[in-house]
Order: structure tokens, then sequence, then C-alpha cells
């Protein structure tokens, strides 16, 4: 049997960049993923840049100016599946943290002539543009997650990518949990699994760069580092973060706000 | 004694002061034990704290149990090839490890029961379970120093372990003398005995030994009345208290992972970029989790609330028609490791107070 | 994207409207007229994330973590100099181990960075390939050997940050958490292994055909009295500068011009300037390894050198460096008593320079008695580099533009490369447009 | 059982790789695939019971057992493609190689049965796990009395065995009604409505009915219902429930119903074991 190779397009938006040089971080596997995909549009690792249409997309970055609000339109026509993958391209990244401000006074604080800049008032998520399949998180992605994705794709199989908790990963890990035994703040109760709770592991609260778990359990998080002492402005930031505009932290940090 | 347990080719999994936390943990000699070091313990909330001697074992259990060596979180249970069309299946055949654990207390011994009860004891059994469990030694250390959340006496688990350890020893601190009265359970931990030195016990010193567990069993402060448990949580179905739990209950899965006695995985397949090769992995599950329980089209635990419903009647509940026994040894841990601090002692009361029979209504 | 080619003889304009193989977005832009470049811009329109503005009200204990995110090639970059900044305000001394554990994740930082770079993106630029898949089809063995060298410098980030992207362990004072002197050795190995093979690997590197062009340039790098440099030191210059972190905005100033999303940095009352590895070696020759310098020697590269497409050489004998020093540092490493030592907060204001891969990094950071930042400079080194890669441009391309259009374009490409821009950090991706009159 | 004793020695989660022998298309959807042994003998299995079928790289689903209890070394199933294990197995073809583990669970009251008018009533993909109780009846026709199937689907595009249904139903004393839920179209000429309208047409012998049912959940309350006015006792009614499985052996604790784990204590139970949990919402 004999497939054709599913090609591939890797398209940025605002963005550090990093999720995509996960798949060149893949060192012991990149031959062997450039041999069973097609990378048609890869910029960032070549210049042999082919149009679409491409089977799987992967988006990273979120939206934040009006070209690329138009742009990710052309894209999604372009791809049979489209993956949004990391913080940014999912909950819209830590440029979100605009949404709460004016960008403009933004702009100014930051480059002498702002009139040279344009930009939109918010960023936002791929999804709140155009429909996605499927969402990676973190911030960045794990490349094994990534990986996942792909060898899953590959075979016609569910990739393996709990939407629970830290914590699964953590115990597993046989990680001592870090908010009970050194009582500091930790997301990962309220934050999905995939990094393999690498905060925990480092004697630290995650701060949830894997964005919201499967069922929304945030505000409870916040009344709970509430009621441990912790400053309301403290867990207001707590919340705002890397996947501060994803809803399930947004309602957290609005509630703890308005208290 | 621990030279003369590696000698024999065990790996000593012992207690140590690791990221904060007693826990277990492989050890080469004595000196990693927590001397000096014990625990107190709350709802949401484990402190290391320093005594004023140098105990080894004075101290209640940690976040991990045996489980986490015999029941491993994680876990290759096969691989599969594929070259050309065809494809083979290779068992995972790595030799299972020889563990010989120390310091496992009572309710660990019972929670090791309850397991067996279902990964050994049922019509199938789980041969990475049976050869780990099979393999090892157990030392336990009749606890002596239980913390704020223990409640095994309620669950007639403790503090006192009366068999299941090849020996059992219990730690006696005087003025000035630091000593272990042994009691040897099997023929392997009489001949461990024999390679060390001893010698025989006074009465007066067994008597000490029995008046530290009296004294533990009486530190034990918190109860759970289990009269009538299996039904009265499988009756209040409905029992409005699982929506005030749900409000705060974070569904992490902490409580399950921790529990020396869940037991619920899952099988994950995988397959390598090229396809050549495929994997399957078998992982530590919990009831809270949503793909628990996935069945095409949706999950049927959605809410919070129906799966912690389903945790607590699970263990307190069915686990009496599935295995004949309590699913609990009032180990407590599910108390001390939730970050929001529920506690089941506090939470079955509820439940009695007000019995609200779903009885049937269908 | 579209590579918009207009060849009409002797006048025009070359555009490259999505540069590749460059981090980021930008494109690149040059008018011709009479075979004389009239003008030359880099474009970066990578979208602006407008950190400086998101941090401030933040903890300044956030700080390692949001500014990590400005560059995923960089972040340790951006974790150094704000920890070094912000310690340098509250008067923070860090164990000695801390220092050395910071030098070596900084250490597997440049690792990966300058494989990642000199492999994939700028080897297939003189080897005429459009990317490392193709190269790594005709030289398996010299792929095979990139990749792993490249994962050794991922092994030392992960293992010190829990993952090569964004680490997680960096804190004000120290570490989350240090590693244990068991942990560390496993690397030992694979370092060593990697110090024997790397003169093949130089030769490989030197083998390519180098074009002929030199430029004046000021280099701007950091000089530390007994080391060559990574986190520490004053900065200096060929033509003379000797200045304290502090002093650098008195020195260096930040243009903003219209046709880009970063500000382009200039050297007051002088003018543009390259930092970079090139920078730091021919300003730090004498500090580095035995083991580097006979890399160097190996390849032919010399003090003082004065070809930007050597670049790619300096970065190999930065890699030997940076294996040497790894090396050096597990050897040893002891843990520090505390990962972290304890500090007060108060108000305070403090600013760093270290060297990121690409160069100097200087970031300032003032905040109040709660810790919360009032302000944030960052001055990352792609926007200090980039009017200077306009002004090689001006200068290559009358040496090649008898060439064939598409030639010039993949050579002003090439050329551009030399200074691996990172346009996330700069901001922002690379368009070459040629434009003849 | 057909569980031999020395199988609890092997690893009840290791699969053995069994041939496909043929694939037939039932629906649009829906394929029966035959297996047969590839290397050592097939074990037998009894009504009701089910396999953990693997497709390579894929992963591994429940699936009855749809085939003849009486035919050797040939394991039928039945299987539905709702998502990629269920569609990567439908498109094997002959000679491919697939994963069996099993079979498990218990078995249809085939036994208990005997001498009794037998109720059959299934809704859609259900009908697999019944039709070795079928085929069973036929065979052994005179140890049964009246035997009645009741069949639904959700239109005539899903019906399952059609050709089947017409032999079965072409018997003297075999009677087959089949049903659909809506529509039915310009060829469908039969009965619409779900299943349970179905039972407007019966006079049912209560006191010697052992009803089977096996569908939706929601299908087998109603049919219970409808059952019980008929004072058919709980005993006496049997269903097949199903939940989400990992390991079909009891480790994995994903099948549990109330107290039940269905894998080992079903997937067939009497309603007196489960009147008591049918029903409750996210149980
Ligand atoms: C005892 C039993 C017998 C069954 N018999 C048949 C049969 O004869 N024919 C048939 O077509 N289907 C049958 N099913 C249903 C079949 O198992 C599911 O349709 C199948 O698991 C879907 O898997 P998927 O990967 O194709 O779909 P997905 O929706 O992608 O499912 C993902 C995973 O969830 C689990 N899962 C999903 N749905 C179910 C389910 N209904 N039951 C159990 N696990 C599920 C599986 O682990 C599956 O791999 C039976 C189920 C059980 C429990
Ligand atoms: S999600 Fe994080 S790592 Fe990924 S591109 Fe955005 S900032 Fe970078
Ligand atoms: S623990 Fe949390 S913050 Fe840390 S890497 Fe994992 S998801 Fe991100
Ligand atoms: S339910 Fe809680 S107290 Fe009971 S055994 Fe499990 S962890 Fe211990």
């Amino acid at each position: 049997m004999t497939k054709t190779k599913p090609r591939i397009g890797v398209f940025k938006f605002a963005s550090c960049d990093g999720c995509q040089l996960s798949l060149l971080d893949l060192e012991d596997e990149l031959i062997a993923l450039a041999g069973a995909v097609d990378l048609a549009f890869f910029p960032e690792m070549s210049s042999h840049m082919r149009k679409g249409p491409y089977d799987i997309g992967l988006v990273e970055g979120s939206v934040t100016t009006h070209h690329d609000a138009s742009r990710i339109h052309e894209i999604r026509k372009q791809c049979k599946t489209l993956v949004a993958i990391g913080a940014c391209a999912t909950a819209g990244g830590i440029q979100a943290l605009r949404n709460w401000h004016d960008s403009k006074q933004w702009v100014s604080h930051v480059y002498a002539h702002p009139e040279y800049i344009q930009t939109l008032g918010m960023s936002t998520p791929i999804s709140e543009h155009v429909p996605i399949d499927f969402e990676l998180r973190g911030c960045p992605v794990s490349k094994h997650q990534l990986l996942e994705l792909l060898s899953a794709t590959l075979a016609g199989r569910r990739p393996n990518i709990p939407t629970y908790s830290v914590c699964m990963e953590c115990k597993r890990k046989g990680n001592v949990c870090v908010a009970v035994a050194q009582h500091v703040a930790c997301l990962g109760p309220a934050t999905q699994a995939g990094c393999g709770a690498i905060c925990p592991s480092f004697g630290r609260g995650c701060y949830g760069c894997f964005g919201p778990a499967e069922t929304p359990n945030t505000v409870i998080l916040a009344d709970q580092l509430l009621r441990e002492g912790r400053a309301q402005q403290t867990v207001v930031r707590d919340f705002r973060s890397f996947n501060a505009w994803a809803w399930p932290y947004r309602q957290a940090s609005e509630k703890a706000r308005s208290l | 004694m621990i030279a003369a347990i590696r000698r024999r080719g065990y790996e000593v999994i012992g207690p140590q002061v690791k990221d904060g936390a007693i826990l277990y943990g492989p050890i080469q000699g004595i000196d990693a034990l927590p001397i000096g070091w014990t625990s107190e313990q709350e709802p949401a909330s484990y402190r290391l704290k320093r005594r004023s001697d140098a105990a080894m074992f004075q101290y209640a259990t940690g976040p991990n149990s045996l489980k986490d060596f015999i029941h491993p979180s994680e876990i290759k249970l096969l691989t599969a090839e594929r070259p050309e069309g065809a494809f083979r299946i290779l068992p995972n055949d790595a030799p299972s490890p020889r563990y010989a654990f120390l310091g496992v207390r009572a309710c660990e011994l019972a929670a090791a029961g309850v397991q067996d009860r279902v990964l050994m004891e049922g019509r199938y059994g789980d041969p990475v379970y049976r050869a780990r469990r099979g393999n090892s030694i157990i030392i336990a250390v009749q606890c002596t120093a239980p913390s704020g959340v223990c409640f095994c006496t309620s669950m007639g688990a403790g503090p006192r372990a009366e068999s299941g350890f090849d020996l059992a020893l219990t730690e006696l601190i005087g003025a000035g003398a630091h000593q272990f009265v042994v009691e040897v359970g099997t023929q392997l931990g009489a001949e461990l005995l024999s390679e060390i030195e001893f010698s025989d016990a006074s009465d007066e010193l067994r008597d000490q030994a029995r008046e530290a567990s009296r004294a533990a069993e009486a530190a034990i402060q918190r109860r759970l009345d289990t009269t009538g448990l299996r039904e009265l949580l499988r009756d209040n179905f409905d029992h409005p208290r699982w929506d005030d739990i749900a409000q705060r209950c974070l569904a992490c899965g902490n409580c399950t992972n921790v529990c020396p006695t869940c037991f619920c995985v899952t099988v994950e397949d995988s397959t390598s970029v090229s396809g050549e090769t495929a994997e399957r992995w078998r992982r530590w599950d919990s009831c809270f989790t949503l793909a628990f329980s996935y069945i095409h089209g949706g999950s049927v635990r959605v809410s919070t609330k129906s799966r912690y419903r389903q945790w607590l009647t699970h263990k307190l509940s069915y686990w009496h028609d599935q295995f004949g026994s309590s699913g609990c040894v009032g180990c407590g841990r599910c108390i001390a490791w939730c970050p929001a601090g529920i506690d089941l002692t506090q939470e079955v009361p509820a439940f009695r107070a007000s019995n609200h029979e779903t009885e049937g209504k269908t | 994207m579209s590579r918009v080619i207009e060849p009409r003889k002797k006048n025009g304009t070359i555009r490259v409207d999505y540069m590749a193989r460059v981090e980021g977005e930008g494109a690149l832009f040059i008018k011709l007229k009479n075979d004389q470049v009239q003008d030359v811009k880099l474009k970066l329109f990578e979208p602006p994330r407008l950190f400086e503005a998101l941090l401030r009200g933040r903890h300044f204990s956030e700080a390692p973590d949001i500014t990590a995110r400005i560059c995923g090639i960089c972040p340790v970059a951006y974790q150094m100099t704000a920890v070094h900044s912000i310690e340098r305000a509250l008067g923070i001394t860090v164990h000695p181990m801390v220092r050395l554990l910071r030098r070596l994740l900084y250490a597997g930082e440049w690792i990966e960075s300058h494989v990642l770079h000199m492999y994939m993106l700028h080897a297939p630029d003189f080897m005429g390939y459009r990317d490392f898949v193709e190269l790594a089809r005709d030289h398996p063995a010299e792929a095979r050997e990139a990749l792993r060298l490249k994962k050794l410098g991922n092994q030392i980030m992960t293992l010190l940050g829990g993952r090569e992207i964004h680490p997680v362990s960096v804190a004000v004072g120290g570490f989350y958490k240090t590693p244990s002197k068991s942990e560390l050795e496993p690397l030992a190995d694979e370092l060593k292994r990697a110090l024997d093979i790397v003169f093949d690997k130089a030769k490989f590197l030197a083998g390519f055909d180098y074009p002929d062009f030199e430029q004046t340039y000021e280099f701007v790098a950091l000089s530390h009295p007994s080391e060559y440099p990574l986190n520490e030191g004053r900065l200096v210059s060929s033509k003379g500068l000797n200045i304290d972190a502090s002093q650098y905005e008195d020195y260096f100033t930040e243009h903003h011009v219209k046709h880009s999303n970063a500000l382009h940095s200039v050297i007051r009352g002088r003018d543009c300037y390259q930092t970079g590895p090139l920078a730091r070696f021919n300003l730090n020759y004498s500090k580095l390894p035995e083991v580097a310098r006979q890399a160097a020697e190996h390849c032919g590269l010399r003090v003082p050198c004065l070809n930007p497409f050597k670049s790619i050489l300096a970065r190999a004998v930065e890699v030997v460096f940076a294996l040497q020093e790894s090396l050096r540092i597990i050897q040893i490493y002891e843990p520090p008593p505390v990962p972290r030592v304890p500090f007060e907060i108060r108000a305070a204001a403090g600013n760093a320079i270290t060297e990121a891969p690409r160069g100097i990094q200087f970031n300032r950071y003032t905040f109040d008695e709660q810790g919360l930042i009032q302000s944030v400079k960052i001055v990352p080194p792609t926007s200090q580099n980039q009017k200077r890669i306009e002004e090689d441009l001006k200068n290559f391309v009358p040496g090649i533009v008898a060439l064939p259009i598409e030639e010039i374009t993949r050579r002003c490409e090439q050329a551009v490369r030399n200074y691996d821009p990172c346009i996330s950090c700069a901001t922002h991706f690379l368009k070459v447009t040629l434009e003849r009159e | 059982m057909t569980l031999s004793a020395h199988r609890d020695a092997l690893d009840p989660m290791l699969p053995v790789a069994v041939r496909v022998a043929s694939v037939h298309r039932e629906t649009y959807d829906t394929c029966t695939v035959v297996t047969e042994p590839a290397g050592g003998a097939l074990p037998g299995f009894t009504p009701g019971q089910f396999s953990m079928l693997y497709h390579y790289g894929v992963g591994e689903v429940p699936i009855s057992i749809s085939g003849d209890p009486g035919v050797a070394d040939r394991l039928v199933y039945t299987i539905r493609a709702v998502g990629a294990v269920s569609g990567a197995l439908i498109n094997r073809r002959p000679g491919d190689l697939i994963g069996m583990r099993g079979p498990f669970g218990a078995s249809w009251p085939v036994q208990e049965a005997q001498g009794k008018d037998v109720l059959i009533v299934a809704g859609g993909i259900g009908l697999a796990p019944l039709r070795p109780v079928i085929y069973h009846i036929l065979r052994h026709r005179t140890d049964y009395g009246r035997l009645i199937l009741l069949y639904g689907a959700r239109s005539p595009r899903e019906l399952l065995f059609t050709k089947e249904l017409k032999h079965w139903n072409a018997q003297r004393d075999l009677q087959v009604l089949t049903t659909v839920d809506t529509g039915g179209g310009a060829n469908w000429h039969g009965h619409v409505g779900v299943v349970t309208t179905l039972f407007d047409f019966l006079k049912l012998r209560p006191e010697r009915i052992v009803a089977m049912t096996c569908g939706p959940e929601i299908m087998m309350r109603f049919v219970v219902r409808q059952l019980e006015a008929q004072h058919i006792t709980d005993e006496r009614i049997y269903l097949s429930m199903e939940l989400n499985m990992k390991c079909a052996v009891g480790f994995c604790g994903h099948c549990q119903m109330g107290p039940y784990f269905l894998c080992k204590d079903g997937t067939v139970f009497n309603y007196a074991q489960m009147r008591r949990w049918m029903g409750r919402r996210e149980l």
C-alpha cells in the first residue's frame, strides 16, 4: 500500500516561534518525520515553500493584526485539518494581556512612532476566527505531544493527548505535591496535562502554561487560593499569564478581581 | 539488615526525606532514613517537622505507598512490530524487580491486601502485579506516630499490623536507648533476622512495644462511622451534599492517585512516526477524568459531582459488593493530599445527618 | 511566500517578501539604480507583542517566565538578562555554584541555538540546498552528528530547566531547584564525545566557499577579566568603548524606523555596530579555552576576522567553547546549600547585559516596594544588528550585481543570515525586496 | 466458561493474532468481519461474549461475537464504524491480521431458557450480540418453545442482517418483526415506530417467556417497561450493558456500573440485578 505523504504546512502568527521550533527540536525523529510527511510549507526550516492545499496545517501564534485576521481564513481554506499549536494559537498567548488594556497606549509605550505600528486592540486565538480541528496546548507545546499528534494522524488513530489535570501526571511521576507540602500556589489542578508536570518537578507551582483542564474548576481554585491568604491581585496575575484569555482562566481572574 | 537484604538481590525501598516529605524510594543504607524527622498532616497540608531525637520511623505515611512500586504508574505492556503488512506482538518481558519494603505500616499492608483481591485473586491475575507482589519482602514498622489525618482504627486496618509481613519492627526510643522489637512473620523473615545481631526481647520490652501501639491507637482522633455505610452512600445517590462537594472539588484526581487501594488504569496504544512499531502502555487512571467514562458520543460522568460520587461510593460502598471489603483503609492520604482539603470523614456524616434515600427511584 | 523578482537591467527591486530560515517574520527590500544600491530595508513585520507594556504591573519574580516568551530560540538569554537586572537592582549575590549553573544553562542554549543556525538555517546557503532535509539526504553522517550536537544542548537545558524551550527553573536569587551532582554527571560522556569529533565538524564548515567580503565594523561585546563572556562583564568595543551596563543608555540609543516593527539601535554620535559571535570572537579571543582556539585555527579563523560570512565559523568555535565550559562546570559542580538565596523586596532599579547567542541583550527594570514592575526596557541583539545588516547589504550588492537576479536574491538572504537574525526577538520575518529605479 | 484455567497464567492483556477470513458489508457503516486462526486454534465462546479486538497501531475496542457458536474456529464480529478503531477494523481485508483477546463476559441465559419461549428485542447494532442466541436456538430448536425477534433500527438503511432476517422470518417457528424509527422512505413497506410499538402485535405467555434485549440503554428501559406491563418477572428479563472498557478483565475499573464490573459480572445481566442502577443519571 503506497500512500502519498501528507503535506504539512506550518504557519506563524504573533508568537515567539517556540512552538514551531519544537518540530526542529525533535532531533531523534526529525529525519524519520521528514520521510513520513512532506513538509511543504515550513519557512522557519526551508526556503522551499510550496503552495497548498495542505493535509495538515499547524498554526502557531495569535491574531493581532487586520492582515492576520484575513490570512487565517486563507489558511483554513488551504488545510484539510487545521491544528492550533501553543497557547498563543489556542488562547491568544501572553500578548492577550492587552485585551484588558488600551493597546494604543501600550504601543506608544514601546515604540517612539506608534503610527508606524499596525496592530489590533486584541490578541485572539485562532478558534475565534476559523473553526479548528485540534488544539495542542502549551507554552510551548510539548514536542512529544506534537510528535504524538503527527504519528497518530499518520496511523489513523486518536492521539493520546489527555485533557485531564497536571496533577495526574505529577502523581504518576512520583512528585510530592508542592501545594500541600510547600504551600505554594499551584495551578496544576486546573491546568491541562501534557508537559509532564515540569514545574512541580522543579519545586514550584504550575503557572498554567497548558491552559485550562477539561472541566473548568478554575473559579474553585481561585477561591481556594484566596482562602489560603493569597493576595487578590496576585491571584488575578496567577490566572493572567500565557493562557489569560482562555475562558475558564479569564473567569477566575475576573472573579478574583471583582472581590 | 539492609545489607543482608541487598545481598539477596533485592532493591530496598525505604522511607526518606525528599522534596519536603517522607516518602518511599530506593535506599542504600540506614543513613538515608528520615532520622529525626516527622510530619504534621491536616487536610490539604503536609509539613515536615524536626524531632528532638534520632528516631527513624516516628512519622505517619507520606504521599506514596507500596502501590507506586507493585502497581506502577506507567508500564509498557507490549510492543508490536510490522515487518511488511503482517504484525507481531512481543510481550514486555522485562524481568520484574525484586523489592524489599522497609517501614511498611499496618494500613499499607491492609491496602496491599485490598489490591491483592482486585489484581490477583479474581478470575484473572495481573502478571505485573503478581510478579512484583510475589517477589517482595515486607519489613513492617508498627505505627507509633499517627498523624492528624489517620483513621485506620475506624477502618479496622491499624495501627498495629498482625500479619502480612516478613518481619515487623517496633521502634522504642527511651532515655538513652534506641531499640527495636522484632516480630517474625515468615520463614524468610526468620532467615533474614538470623543474619543480623539480635537478642531475645525481654517481657518488659515486649510490653513497651505493645504499649506503644496502644498509645498510637489512642492518639488517633479522627473517626469514620462505618455502620451501614455501604447502604448509606448507595441509597443517597441524589443527596444534595454531592452538589455541595462539587462546589469545592477540583476534580484533579489527586485523591485517587495517592490512595493505596485505587487501582484503575487506562491503556494507551501508540505508534512510532514511521508506523513500523507500536506500543501499548498502561497508566494509572482516575474516575475523575472525563475520558474514564467515555463511550462513543460522550462521557457518562460529565459533572464533577458524579465523579466525586463515583469515587466515594466505590470506595465505601460498591467495594463491599465487588471485593467483600471496604476500599478504604483509613490512611488519610486523600485528606492530606487533596489540594482543596476535602475530607471524607467530614463528608460522610453529612449523608447520615439527612438521609435522602433514592432507593426505588429510577 | 512570494518571491517577486522584477529583473530590469541595471535598475530594479529585489523583494523577498517572506524570508525563510530565520526565526520570525521579515522581508528584505533592496532598490538599485544603475547598479548602485539606493536603498536597503530590512523589514521586520512580525506583529509586535508589546512585552515592555505587558510587564508593567507584574511582579519581578514573573519576569524570567514572561520575558522568555519573547523568543522561543533564546529564552534563556531573556531569563538571564532579567534575573541579572533584578539581582543587580536588589544587590543580590548568588552562590558561586548557582552562577556556574547559570553559565551551564546558557552554554546549553548557545549550543542548541548555534547548531540550529549553523546546520539547519545557514549551511544550506553555502551548500546550495533549500533546507536541512536536503542537506541530510546528501550528507547523512554530518546531519546525524549535527542533530546529536543540537540535542546535547537541549539536554543540558532540559536537565536544568525541565524543557528546552521556556525552561522553568530560573528564579531571582538562583533556581527553583538545583540538580544533584549525579544528575549532571551523565552529560559528561556525551560532552567529551562531542569535543572529540568537533574538529572534524569544523573542517566541514571551513570547507565552504566564503565570499570575499570584508567590512570595517565596530564590534561590541561583553568582556570579562577571566572568562569568555556569557552573563557578566563590561561592555567593550573594537573602537575603545568600555562601559558598565548601567551606562548603556548613555551610549546607545534606539530609533524607530517606519519600515520595521523593531527598533534600530546605534551608538550615540557614532553609527551602527555589530554584536554576536564574530564580535565576541574578535574581542575575547584570548579568553577562549585552548580547545576552542585550536578549533579556530583548524578552520582558519583568525583575529580580526572582518568577513561577516565567517560568522558561521565563529559560531563553531563558540560551540567548542560552550562544550568545554559545560564539561568544566559539570566536573567541578557541587550543589549549593539552597537553590536560591533569600532577599528582601524593595523599590529599586537595575540593569544588566548578557551575551545571547546572537549578541548582547540589555535590560533595565524598575519596580516598586512590592516588587511590581514600573518600567522595563529590553534591547535584544537583532535590533542592534539590524542597521548593520542593511549596511552590509549596501556594500555587498554592488559586488554581485552582475549576477542573475535569483542569485543576487539568494546571496542577499545568505548575507542577512550571517547575523542569525531572530526576528521574534527583534520583535518581530524577513522579505527581501530589491528595487531598481 | 470457555476460559480454561491455564489462561490465568497467561497475560490477559496480550492479544493473539487472528486472520481476517472475510469481510461482509451490512450497512453503509457496518461490516461483519469473520476471523480464523493464524496459527493455533481459536477459543470457543458462548452467546453474549465479546472480544477485545486490536488494530495494529490504532487501538483496541470491545466487540461482541455475532457468529454461530456451533461453528468452531471462526469468530465473527459485526462492527459499526463510529471512530478510529472501529473504522480501521471494518477496513481490513481477507488475509490481514488483527489482534484478539477473549472471549470475555457472561452468556445470555440459553440454558435457563430451555423449554421456554424466547423473546429477543434488539435495537440497531444490538442485534449483533444476540445473533448467536438465535443461531444456538435454531441449532437446538426442540429445546426451546417459541422464538420471537423484535428488531428496530433508526432507518431501513441501518437494518442489519436483512437477508437473514428474511430467511428467519420464512421459518415457521420463528417470528420476526422489524420496524424503523423514522421515515422509512419509498422502499420501506414495513412497520414504522420505535421497537416497543411492536409489542402491540404480540400475544405473549408471560410465565413462559425469557426475554433478552440489547440496544441503546434508553431503548432497553422502554422494553423493560413493556415487559413488566406484560407481567414478566425481573429475573426473566436479560439485558446487555455497555460502558467504556480498557481491559475486559476487571483491572481497569472503567466499566463499573454501581457494584458491577460489566466485563466480568456481565455484560449480560438480568433485570433484577440492574433495576436499581439503570436510568440513574451519571452513575
Ligand atoms: C461489551 C461491548 C460490546 C460491544 N460490541 C460491539 C459490537 O458488536 N459492534 C460494535 O460495532 N460495537 C460494539 N461495541 C461498541 C464499541 O466497542 C465502540 O463503538 C468502540 O469502542 C468505539 O471505538 P472507536 O475507537 O472506533 O471510537 P471512538 O469514539 O474514537 O472511541 C475512543 C475510545 O473510547 C472507548 N469507547 C468508545 N465507545 C465505546 C463503547 N461504546 N464501549 C466501550 N468503549 C468505548 C474505546 O476505548 C475507544 O477506543 C461494544 C461495546 C462493549 C462495551
Ligand atoms: S505559545 Fe508560547 S512557546 Fe508557543 S509561540 Fe506562543 S509564546 Fe511561543
Ligand atoms: S507545570 Fe504548568 S506551567 Fe509548568 S510547564 Fe507544566 S503546564 Fe506549564
Ligand atoms: S480513600 Fe483516602 S483514606 Fe481511604 S485508603 Fe484511600 S487515600 Fe486512604
